[in-house]
């Protein structure tokens, strides 16, 4: 632009980033808002029945914050392939697998134990997912192909393979010919915690991103993954072994999706239906993008995008606005938040 | 296969092909530029529905298939202030436009569902439309097909002939070069990104204006994402993009094809096919050495003049 | 070194209009003045040549002529007419062009298309034209290229003619060359200078920014010398007496660029490849030991890299016997990180040996990271601790572990390897190009450094300069081609006599020209 | 007095399947009633969301809530149980409850009539259907068709191919094609974009349609179609509600109460066919069966003896195909 001069930031931005972040999210809501308009609803009204609906009553913080946990996990994953400058779009499919590993024994062997049965439902989930995710790190250290169409493509197959499981061999005799599995034993469910409304899987969530915070902040390994995603050339120049590091972070990743997916089958579902596929995995994309890949943020934006679910629930129901509204609104944030981030890395001042 | 399900087999490979190509070029073009665009299954359906709905409210297909372009360039251009002027991760912006691409088409579309719209109908071109084979295969289809028969062979000249696409090409390899050079390199991204979304928008209308004559919530069903493997598979050339398109367009005509003819394999893993395939195609077409003709400087971010 | 050297222009004073007038130019990054109140003036059919140290400011000020960079203040006149340089395209319509330190060509694009890059020119070309106009052009400068090749097969020195052409295609007057000879071998830069002894005589304005004060005297009819961004003397060249002369003007104290060496006996044997080959490098015998060090110079691109690489564990040997440390290559370097002896200092700073966006403690890191493992947690404070030590001890500026790497310049970023690379107390370094870029001042440092570690490790240098390898070197080889054309002793003066012509291939003589400088 | 209020939950948006956007066609007629007014929740998955959706609907006060797909009958019941004052009406489920009932359509019933005519038009005896989801409904639908077809034409049969959608008009266009490169000359439908019509219009042959008259999508192809029409259905629901008069029961309408129908027979039909049809129609309307014995499944094997007939909860589970359908219900 004439007359104006950008500059890079020698010193990062702080706290004010924050403030460009909030920025951000208000114009793209006054975006959304625009689009409102045009259907003839009242944006200002539609917003706060939309906030209410997701934050506005006890009930509605509890599915928000039940909604926020694949999301959550499937965002924890993703950030640290991220992390790594590998692109995994694959999550959805990596959940989806990770919630046909699970699964597996409630369905074959429905009548083994609960301390049996849940441990190695999680095993399975958990080598399922990491594998979807490891295949196409694979392929892209090995044959250098593009990991965003590879884990995409795996996606659908993801889902292709769930459909035929639940249509096929899997299918629930007593069902009606619908396609899903019987319900899972009680030994094969995640429960609630006490009387409240929270299930397990909210602790699950808190200790495998404890896990992943000191794993990423604290130790060797996640020390190598940042500079693998700083510079490849200088990673190898380190001894780092470049190769299997991606390959193992991609496991990881996709691990963290497949217990995101075992967690939706056990404790939400109690069983395994095409419905399970509720595009978590490409929220948790947005997710892990507005969070900077980082853990405690991650928690804060998924728990906003799974209140944007909820919340268009109650616009649909009181204002009768389409339930696409939320992906506009999810792509109009992530898309400002980055624009946004020109601000925190260059400052434009006058010539 | 007998002849009699080949020749028809294959003519249905070219028209399902044919919305894939539209985009494959248009994506080509974008990444010729040096930015990644992986916004094309939003850009597509914006342009499905736009020119879906200017066709039903004009009723001139020409117009509609115009304006579905100018849509494209609309969504592009979003992806384009994201990236160029803010300079914002390309990957991420082209995701996000296509979330949001599909929540706008969704949103507006709703009301047009189970309405027909005018569109372009297939006929027989003169004397080519008469060849034995040939002729059913690839001359008796709409207009749109033939024009994409002479879309690569003009974004070829575009790119190798004429003075533009030489410095938009140095721009996607080396834009420090191509601006010392005294090239405006941000201009020839836009250029680039521009041109291509027109392509995509255009991609989207055949699918609502010449495939169907109908609308629906994601009419494009993931061919914006097969268009990006495939310029990956085309080695970033135009001419090639053509046989990755249709090669597209025959496996989801064989898949269907399949199940006609009686088969006993499960829908679900016939489904899988076109996946599989491009993952294949993805491995066969990156596992080999030397240069692929991937452009240099594909997705950097052109830092500010101080 | 050839009489071509010496083309002083006839005219020899500096009177007369100039093309090109700077005036009280400035120029500054954020807190940083890279130029203050320059004056400058450019005149047809002489050569001036730019000195002054790292971070003088010569490419800033040269980037502003050329339009990459905005003057903050002051004023350009061309044929004292003030000119507004907005843009490169402006600069280039004015008739000024630059030769950048780093080559500005398209690799994947062909030499003829490179050349009318950006040019305005009809909307439709034919390559045969294109190509026609090229070799016309190149003929009539006594260039020798082939328009249809792709500029990643050429060599330094043709890629530079390219770039030279595509300043000449467009009708430049001014032509400013930045370090052009870095990277040439000294045959390449006979021919650059044949070149500009054509361009003055063609009446070009010329401007030559260079470290090496020998080839300065050679060619510059004006020297202009820079400090800290401001100009402190301007002066034809006949009144400079000798390189040392120059080199205080530039640095402000005396500099000899000798160093004290003292022999040294050789231990162990560190390194021995035999029959090596890795890609364009065949069939390479090569021992490093204890105690000495072994210089490999030739021109870039003649199998110096794959043999780094091979020999430093990026790259897989294709055939032969690589040992490290008396164990077999695989051997080695499956246990690599661990015992950490193994020191490479690549000419690629930025991209190879460092992280650009990291902190300096990150980059630190990089390569010592297991000295400061304890089970698998990684123990920063500590590391942190020493990093600020090692930094302020080796004059790193800014001495501190949280600046981005980017920040910091090329020789800074240089120290810091060092520091680094030191830290570890390597027993075999592999030092690639270790002063490419830096100044005198700078380079003596470097030097130094290289002579101390010898008395622990053996050293690899691989340098293109032939002054630095006989400076610092025990053992000499030359490669050309992917071969080692010969190894020898700094000592034995015939053969070291003879490196410039086994750089460039020219060596052994065939048979026949040997009989005929027998017989003459 | 306070608007009854109305919900309607729906798995798929209303733009997207025929199959919502049928219900949803009710709803509208309900929104029309007097005293009553409507909303509904489109794009609900199974399972947990659909609980919570039709809980929020119960909790903010609705009179009757239906819910229109499978997977919410459980969800339902549990909310069911919460608010006894509501009434929940699940479709095309089989649970109950005492504030609970279930419904859904015989659309077999026209389906087998649109097989009637189509068997009747088919001259190359291949007929095609291009199928949704492999799911009871759909195959219900398929063999209906094809026993439609067998009593006209013994010797035809059906061909099908699975797309995996409700509404995708350029993958079901597709699907019609192959069908019809397979040599069907009459095609069938299960989903409700008009894709397969257009298709069957362009190659000159015959069509059947679904869910609504689609005669204008192709006037020379169309034959007849079987046709939805919840809207009485609805609007008599709602009013029993209203005047107390509603009782959790399991309903299952069909051709005589018009909750299905069968779109007007094209004039290319011939008149003893139609005649035909018709009079088979009026038997059905007045208590004929069609899934009576002898039925053989695909593979020759018999399913139902000669006599039997199919109760309402085989039909509910039906997972196979007759005999003279080709394809596999995976
Ligand atoms: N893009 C930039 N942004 C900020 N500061 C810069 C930039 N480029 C150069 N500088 C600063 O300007 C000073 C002058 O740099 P310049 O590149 O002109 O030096 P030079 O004399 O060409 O050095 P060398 O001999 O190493 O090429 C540098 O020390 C650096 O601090
Ligand atoms: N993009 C940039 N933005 C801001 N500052 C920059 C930028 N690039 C370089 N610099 C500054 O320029 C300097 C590096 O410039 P450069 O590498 O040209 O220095 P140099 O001439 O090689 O110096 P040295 O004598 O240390 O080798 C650093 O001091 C850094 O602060
Ligand atoms: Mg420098
Ligand atoms: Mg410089």
């Amino acid at each position: 632009m004439p007359g104006m001069r950008i500059i890079k930031r020698q010193e990062p931005l702080g706290w004010r980033s924050c403030l460009v972040l909030l920025v951000a999210i208000g114009f793209s809501l006054a975006l959304g808002g625009g689009l409102l308009l045009v259907r003839g609803v009242d944006p200002v009204a539609a917003m706060g029945t939309l906030f209410v609906g997701a934050f506005g009553s006890r009930y509605g913080i509890e599915d928000s914050a039940l909604k926020a946990i694949p999301i959550f996990l499937c965002s924890l994953g993703v950030a640290l392939a991220f992390r790594l400058r590998v692109w995994n779009i694959g999550a959805e499919g990596q959940y989806a697998l990770g919630a046909i590993g699970a699964s597996w024994l409630p369905v074959a062997m429905p009548d083994l134990p609960a301390y049996l049965l849940l441990p190695s439902m999680i095993t399975m989930a958990v080598v399922a997912g990491g594998m979807w995710g490891a295949i196409p790190a694979f392929f892209r250290q090995k044959m250098r192909t593009n990991e965003i169409i590879v884990t995409l493509m795996m996606n659908y197959i993801a889902i292709s393979l769930l459909d035929y499981m639940v249509y096929g061999p899997w299918k629930d005799p007593a069902s009606y010919g619908f396609p899903m599995t019987a319900t899972f034993p009680p030994a094969a469910v995640v429960g609630k915690i006490g009387t409240t409304a929270y299930s397990w899987g909210l602790v699950h969530a808190f200790v495998l991103a404890v896990l992943i915070w000191v794993f990423t902040t604290y130790t060797r390994l996640g020390y190598e993954i940042k500079v693998g995603g700083a510079n490849v050339r200088a990673a190898r120049y380190a001894g780092i072994p470049y190769d299997r590091l991606v390959i193992g972070v991609m496991f990881l990743s996709g691990a963290l999706a497949g217990w995101a997916g075992f967690l939706e089958a056990s404790s939400t579902l109690n069983r395994l239906q095409p419905s399970i596929m509720a595009n978590y995995g490409y929220t948790a994309i947005v997710v892990a993008w507005l969070a900077r890949l980082n853990p405690f943020y991650i928690a804060v934006a998924s728990f906003l995008l799974a209140g944007l679910r909820v919340g268009v629930e109650s616009l649909q129901l009181d204002m009768q606005v389409p339930a696409a509204f939320g992906l506009i609104i999810e792509g109009l944030v992530l898309l400002s938040v980055l624009a946004g981030g020109f601000f925190t890395t260059y400052r434009v001042t006058r010539r | 296969m007998d002849i009699a399900i080949l020749i028809p087999l294959l003519a249905a490979t070219v028209q399902s092909g044919t919305p894939i190509l539209y985009a494959t070029l248009g994506e080509i073009i974008t990444e010729r530029s040096g930015v990644l665009n992986l916004g094309v299954e939003g850009i597509m359906i914006v342009g499905a529905l736009t020119g879906f709905v200017v066709s039903l409210t004009t009723g001139n297909p020409w117009l509609a298939f115009f304006a579905a372009g100018a849509a494209g360039c609309l969504m592009a251009a979003v992806h384009g202030v994201v990236v160029l002027l803010f300079l914002g991760n390309q990957v991420v912006s082209g995701l996000a436009i296509t979330i949001f691409g599909l929540g706008l088409a969704n949103y507006f579309g709703t009301p047009f569902v189970g309405q027909a719209a005018p569109g372009f109908d297939p006929f027989a071109l003169p004397i080519l439309g008469n060849i034995p084979a040939l002729g059913e295969i690839f001359f008796r289809h709409d207009v749109l097909v033939y024009i994409s028969y002479l879309l690569p062979l003009a974004i070829w000249l575009f790119l190798y002939v004429t003075r533009i696409g030489l410095n938009l090409r140095a721009t996607g390899e080396a834009p420090v070069a191509a601006r010392a050079a005294g090239i405006g390199v941000v201009a020839y991204r836009w250029l680039g990104i521009i041109m291509g979304g027109f392509c995509m928008g255009c991609g989207g209308a055949y699918l609502s204006l010449a495939y169907t004559h109908l609308w629906t919530n994601n009419l494009t069903g993931g061919r914006g994402w097969i268009a990006v493997a495939l310029v990956i598979f085309s080695f970033w050339r135009p001419q090639r993009a053509v046989f990755g398109a249709y090669l597209f367009g025959g496996i989801m005509a064989v898949q269907l094809r399949l199940q006609a003819s009686g088969t006993t394999i499960p829908s679900s893993l016939l489904l899988m096919l076109p996946y599989t395939l491009t993952i294949a195609v993805l491995v066969f077409s990156s596992w080999r050495r030397g240069s692929t003709g991937e452009p240099a400087a594909l997705g950097t971010t052109i830092e500010p003049r101080q | 070194m050839s009489n071509l050297w010496l083309i002083h222009s006839e005219a020899e004073s500096m009177d007369g209009a100039p093309i090109i007038r700077l005036e009280g130019i400035s120029k500054s990054f954020a807190e940083l003045k890279a130029n203050g109140d320059i004056s400058l003036s450019l005149h047809q059919g002489r050569v001036l040549a730019l000195l002054g140290e790292n971070g003088a400011g010569k490419s800033t000020l040269m980037s502003i002529l050329a339009g990459q960079l905005q003057p903050d203040e002051g004023v350009i006149y061309l044929h004292e007419k003030p000119l507004n340089i907005s843009s490169t395209d402006k600069a280039i319509e004015a008739g000024i062009g630059m030769v950048y330190q780093h080559f500005t060509l398209v690799a994947a694009m062909s030499v003829a298309e490179n050349i009318f890059l950006g040019h305005r020119a009809p909307l439709f070309h034919r390559r045969r034209t294109l190509e026609k106009r090229v070799r016309e052009l190149a003929e009539a400068y006594a260039m020798d290229i082939n328009p249809a090749a792709r500029i990643a097969d050429l060599s330094m020195g043709e890629k530079q003619q390219v770039e030279i052409l595509k300043l000449l295609s467009r009708d430049a007057d001014v032509l400013i060359f930045d370090e052009p000879t870095a990277v040439l071998t000294p045959l390449e830069v006979e021919g650059l200078f044949t070149t500009i002894g054509m361009l003055k005589k063609a009446g070009k304005a010329i401007v030559f920014i260079s470290h090496k004060l020998d080839e300065v005297m050679a060619i510059a009819d004006d020297i202009a010398v820079l400090r800290r961004g401001r100009i402190v003397d301007v002066r034809p060249a006949l009144q400079v007496s000798s390189t040392a002369e120059l080199a205080s003007l530039m640095v402000g104290r005396e500099v000899l660029l000798t160093v004290e060496r003292q022999p040294m006996p050789t231990r162990q044997l560190l390194l021995r490849a035999s029959g090596l080959s890795a890609d364009v490098a065949r069939n390479v015998d090569l021992q490093v030991r204890q105690g000495e060090i072994v210089a490999i110079v030739g021109v870039a691109g003649n199998g110096q890299k794959p043999l780094i690489e091979a020999i430093c564990g990026l790259r897989r040997p294709d055939s032969g016997d690589l040992e490290l440390f008396g164990k077999p290559w695989r051997e080695f370097f499956s246990r690599y990180c661990q015992d950490n002896i193994l020191s490479y200092i690549s000419e690629d700073r930025q991209g190879l040996a460092s992280c650009q966006e990291l902190d300096l403690l990150d980059n630190f890191l990089l390569t010592t990271r297991f000295d400061f493992c304890s089970g698998p947690f990684l123990l920063k404070q500590r590391a942190r601790r020493t990093i600020s030590g090692l930094l302020e001890e080796f004059g790193v500026t800014p001495p501190d572990p949280q600046a981005q790497a980017w920040q910091l310049s090329g020789g800074n970023l240089q120290k810091m390897v060092l520091s680094r690379e030191f830290y570890r107390k390597p027993l075999l370094i592999v030092a690639e190009q270790p002063t490419q870029g830096l100044d005198i001042g700078a380079i003596e440092e470097v030097w130094k450094l290289l002579l101390m570690a010898r008395e622990q490790a053996g050293i690899l240098l691989i340098t293109s300069d032939l002054g630095e390898a006989l400076s610092l070197a025990d053992r000499v080889a030359v490669m050309y081609g992917g071969l080692v054309v010969d190894t020898f002793s700094r000592h034995d003066d015939y053969k070291v006599e003879q490196i410039p012509q086994m750089m460039a291939g020219l060596w052994p003589p065939k048979s026949d020209e040997l009989t005929r400088m027998a017989t003459a | 007095a306070e608007d009854l209020q109305v919900g309607f939950v729906y798995v798929s948006p209303v733009g997207d399947a025929g199959w919502s956007y049928a219900h949803d066609q009710g709803r509208l007629a309900v929104e029309a009633m007097d005293g009553v007014s409507t909303s509904f929740v489109e794009a609900v998955a199974e399972g947990p969301d659909s609980e919570r959706v039709i809980l929020n609907m119960a909790r903010k006060g609705y009179d009757v809530i239906f819910a229109t797909s499978f997977g919410y009958m459980d969800p339902m019941l549990k909310v069911a149980g919460q608010f006894p004052d509501t009434v929940f009406m699940h479709c095309s489920g089989f649970k109950l409850a005492d504030n609970m009932g279930n419904y859904f359509g015989r659309m077999y019933q026209a389906r087998y009539l649109s097989g009637m005519v189509a068997g009747a038009m088919t001259e190359s005896n291949t007929l095609g259907y291009v199928a949704a989801f492999p799911i009871p409904e759909v195959i219900r639908g398929i063999n209906a068709f094809t026993l439609g077809v067998r009593a006209m034409n013994p010797e035809a049969t059906v061909r099908v191919v699975w797309t995996k959608t409700w509404y995708d008009p350029a993958t079901e266009k597709e699907a019609a094609k192959s069908l019809l490169d397979v040599g069907a000359d009459v095609i069938a439908q299960h989903q409700d974009s008009a894709g397969p019509q257009e298709a069957a219009q362009e190659r000159g042959v015959y069509s059947v349609g679904y869910n609504s008259d689609m005669s204008q999508f192709a006037p020379e192809a169309h034959l007849t179609a079987p046709i939805w029409n919840w809207g009485p259905f609805y609007v008599a629901t709602v009013e029993k509600v209203r005047s107390g008069e509603w009782q959790a029961e399991a309903t299952w309408p069909g051709l005589a109460e018009g909750i299905v129908d069968l779109a007007p027979i094209g004039d290319m039909v011939p008149q003893e066919v139609k005649d035909q049809v018709m009079a088979k129609m009026g038997a059905i309307k007045g208590g004929e069966r069609v899934f009576v014995g002898p039925i053989n499944d695909q593979d020759g094997v018999l399913k139902v003896a000669e006599g039997e007939t199919m109760s309402d909860e085989e039909l509910l589970g039906m997972t196979w195909f007759v005999e003279g359908v080709i394809g596999t219900t995976q």
